[in-house]
């Protein structure tokens, strides 16, 4: 009984949309910006695809390569913003947030 | 690297992601948990570069080059930007993962074997499905993004611009971005003309969507384009047939979800006429009316002495705090306050400021302990034994016509009980009305002390007058 | 790219254990005797083990056929006894907690 | 029908297992929840027999059969119950499903071309480990169920037997079961007697882990059975490649791990010591202790008295007041009350009586609604401003040495913080202190009265009382 990925591929979306929806509803309203520029920050894993496209065979792919790689490169440099973008400037704000000092 | 590992990898890196979000369900944790969010995706683009091994040193070259870029420019802007600029820096970055996600549709339709999805002309229906409504998306993100972006940073007017006709307009745009993608599966991806008309309409249409939308409602865009722009991801993520991407999309589309559920219950809106898009314009700004009632007024000094006298102040921020960058005076104030056995609690409001957490972030930067900042529900009870509620930059968060007024436009929205106070400090410019455009009745109460001024200079005053 | 389907199902597992975990935290502690009859009535699913054995061919199975069968029906029938106790057990009650009248 | 429609199907049911646990995030959705469940549950039955369908009459007769026979006694069961007995009746249902468990096991190593694992003495290897872990935790929580059902209703003695080197024999018995299950896996699934030689051992490994526990401790032990019979589903799951197995199992798995935390944390125990299942036996009922200090006693009128005299009542039941049926007679009383404007709430601590939850349910039955009933959070800053606490069998959740006394057993644990109401009547039937062995401080101070008195009847004298 050979079973369509598909299937499967369906079934991760729906439990992580549960996932999710759980997770940010237990983030605190107090770090609800960091939220905002961290999402922002992983919603760039679509370099995965940027880095397919740059990693194209040119002798394979024909004239389209080259476009492709072209895409795939301007892809990258545009997720790579937000990637670093994302992440330091959540660090940078994460890092304010501090408790009283005891003294 | 085999298929099985990486898909092991991506799962990893998918759960770190969801730790990462976890961590911030508190401060201590939330530092760690952006760690963990920088392995996920170090291990994400690492499992890419090793599965998909890049065939020659040119396409290295290209790669360092791309991240080398993109990556300086993104670390200067983490480490300049100002915090109260942080609605604007979202939406700017949202505009490049949208344009991220077009550029990436596009390479997929010019060397579908590089995904394995097909060849030229000839790329699987299901994929070119995917891949039509992820660059449909991801344009509309992107433009959707600029536009928030210009109103957020001022460089375009946050006036609501009203298009003629603006609804049978998107319709229409709408109606032909379908026959559009209709065209192009039917060709299995050959009329690549028609990915670039689609690509061309979806841009229009992030502007025609929201221009109309005032600029002070951009929060909520951003959010919810955010939203979008995570279903988008994972359809991607069906496409390239990557979890990592699937789980992504999945939390990016909750959290725009629930980040606009929550600013549009805060404000009282309607959760629904805002993810059609078709709101905003209609925020009614009655700034004008000239109030003859009269108002006590005071001075810093006055100011100064009442809280040197009170046992304990609740300061409660507003997004005139943010645009008046005070919260470093306020700080100061506070600890000179403290000095004098003062006790201080800030008082945050979900909604207070222009974006979710707006006030605590800033606040922290100030330096002020997160165990001082408190939210509405913990510490509505406390008005009523306050001496004083230092009401800073803040104004429809205090209104009580929200408790009072059926007709008001923030009816039944929760509100800080500030008036419960012994005595309010109201320090704002002037008369002026907060974003929902509505007279505050507060400012007319015998127990309300008005000081007007920008809040960062009279913060400022009051601290030197507290010598 | 072939993917074992095992790591889908590792994936599901994984993706299953976070909602679980968000899930049960989000049972009002009020409801928490329900919780146990109810996770005891869906953890009956082992019937679908039971009936897939009860539906064992005999031509193809062998001499292992009936031994599978009879057992197939005593784990059918195990099931069954927490499948309606403990579903009705908690439909019963439930249906006990009741709201103040509105006079 | 198709592999995959079935697998879509079972994905479905998954689904609605998860909607079923949701809705019990308040009483109002619990109802169409348990619903969902029942319908998940529906579907996946329906599936099974669609993809795999019987082959003959007979075996449809047989399935038939056996839904029959046990639908039946699990019906009546379901109706018969009394409320008092649920934490015996979840143990029972318990030791069914790790029964199942080791039948389908069983099934799959006598037939397993019906499972699609390969061939009689020639079955994969990672599903005979799969299957040989699956018959173990079963058979574990098969006996250690029945145990713990025996303690709870009484068919054993609720102390702790000790087993002489109880330690040692667990550990021995734990290898064994590990070196048999390398020997079933070695020969491919071809001797058979180690199948069964596992299932004994393992059949004992739950009797020798179970009976050195007390009695009290058994809701702990039912709730980490539970758990363990989570993760034996999931792994079953696994061999059958369902993904309604694999989810309900970490569902089933994750419940029974955090009730478990709830109750140790509530009793201020380690969760590790518990989950290793080494602990119990040194549990102190140091109740012989005669007590020579004064109390001050009452009667049913002194209490009706005070009580119709009082404008807010809060009532703490505990353990006791399971054990006497008194919910009924309870809320009679209230009523009672009520109707002389007396405001009655009640206190729930998460720990009172001896599972969670337990007191919710009880009072459910009785009619109270579920909005005059509050967690400890939600009531503790209530008392200093109630006239009367009627504590009803219930008696460490209410002990302050948990707050004052770092050597007492229960240190640490929260409490209901019942001697700051005006005054204090606990009603039990003598000086005997609760599960935890402890001295009650409160019995002797100034503003408490004690009742003594079976629960139900002492209640039922203040309802006359009351006229
Ligand atoms: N947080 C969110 O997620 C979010 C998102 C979208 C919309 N909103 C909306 O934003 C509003 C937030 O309420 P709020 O009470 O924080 O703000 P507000 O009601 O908008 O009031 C801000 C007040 O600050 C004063 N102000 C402006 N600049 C100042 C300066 N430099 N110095 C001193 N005072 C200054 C203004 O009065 P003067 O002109 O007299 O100085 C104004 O009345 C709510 O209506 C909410 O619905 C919030
Ligand atoms: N809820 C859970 O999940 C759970 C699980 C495991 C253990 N526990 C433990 O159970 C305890 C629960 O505390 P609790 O305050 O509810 O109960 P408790 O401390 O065990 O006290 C019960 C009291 O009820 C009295 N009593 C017994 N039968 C009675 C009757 N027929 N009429 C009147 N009184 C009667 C007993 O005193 P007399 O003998 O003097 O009458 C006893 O002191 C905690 O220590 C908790 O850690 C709870």
């Amino acid at each position: 009984m050979e079973i369509d990925p598909f299937i499967f591929r369906l079934s991760i979306f729906v439990l992580a949309i549960f996932v999710g929806y759980y997770v940010v509803w237990s983030v605190t309203p107090a770090l609800h910006t960091p939220l905002m520029s961290v999402t922002n920050a992983i919603s760039s894993v679509i370099i995965v695809g940027a880095l397919l496209a740059v990693a194209v065979d040119l002798l394979a792919a024909g004239e389209g390569g080259w476009i492709a790689k072209i895409f795939g490169v301007i892809a990258v440099a545009l997720a790579s913003v937000n990637i670093f973008g994302g992440f330091l400037v959540t660090q940078r704000m994460l890092a304010m947030y501090k408790k009283k000092e005891k003294k | 690297m085999t298929a099985d590992l990486a898909a092991l990898l991506y799962l990893v890196s998918g759960v770190l992601f969801i730790l990462a979000l976890r961590g911030l369900s508190n401060p201590e944790s939330s530092r760690r948990g952006n760690n963990l969010g920088m392995i996920g995706m170090a291990i994400a683009v690492g499992t890419t570069l090793a599965v998909a091994a890049p065939p020659d040193a040119l396409t290295w070259g290209l790669i360092a080059l791309g991240v080398a870029v993109g990556g300086t420019v993104g670390a200067i802007t983490a480490r300049r930007i100002a915090m109260t600029a942080m609605p604007q820096l979202v939406a700017a970055f949202h505009s490049l993962v949208g344009l991220a996600a077009v550029f990436v549709a596009a390479a997929a339709l010019y060397a579908p074997q590089a995904f394995g999805i097909g060849e030229v002309g000839n790329i699987h229906m299901q994929s070119l499905i995917e891949m039509s409504l992820g660059v449909a998306i991801g344009a509309i993100t992107f433009s959707g993004s600029i536009i928030a972006f210009a109103k957020l940073n001022g460089n375009m007017s946050g006036a609501p611009i009203i298009l003629p006709a603006r609804h049978i307009l998107n319709i229409a745009i709408f109606g032909a971005i379908i026959a559009l993608i209709v065209m192009l599966v039917m060709s299995h991806g050959a009329d690549t003309w028609t990915f670039w008309a689609i690509t061309v309409l979806a841009i229009v249409l992030g502007v025609t969507l929201i221009v109309p939308i005032g600029g002070a409602d951009m929060p909520v865009v951003v959010s919810m384009l955010n939203s979008y722009s995570g279903w988008a991801a994972a359809g991607i993520g069906f496409t390239l047939e990557n979890s990592a991407l699937i789980i992504t999309g999945a939390l990016v589309g909750s959290s725009g979800a629930i980040l606009s559920y929550i600013m549009c219950k805060g404000m009282n809106r309607s959760f629904i006429s805002v993810i059609l898009g078709g709101f905003g314009g209609e925020v009614a700004h009655a700034a004008g009316k000239t109030e003859t009632r009269p108002v006590k007024l005071g001075s810093a000094e006055d100011a100064a002495f009442i809280m040197k006298n009170a046992s304990s102040v609740i300061v409660v921020p507003g997004y005139g705090m943010a645009v008046a960058q005070a919260q470093h005076a306020l700080h100061e104030m506070a600890n000179k306050l403290k000095k004098e056995g003062v006790k201080i609690s800030y008082a945050i409001h979900p909604v207070a400021g222009r974006m979710p957490g707006h006030m605590n972030v800033l606040l922290a930067e100030a330096n002020v302990p997160y165990d001082e900042v408190f939210e509405l529900d913990d510490i509505n009870s406390q008005f009523p034994t306050a001496d004083v509620a230092y009401v800073i930059g803040a104004n429809d968060v205090t209104n009580p016509s929200a408790k009072t007024d059926p007709k008001s436009p923030i009816y039944g929205m929760p509100i800080l009980d500030v008036e419960k106070a012994k005595t309010v400090l109201f320090i704002k410019r002037g008369m002026g009305s907060g974003y929902a455009g509505v007279e505050n009745e507060l400012f007319f109460r015998d127990n309300t002390m008005m000081l007007f001024g920008d809040a960062k200079k009279m913060t400022e005053e009051i601290v030197k007058a507290l010598g």
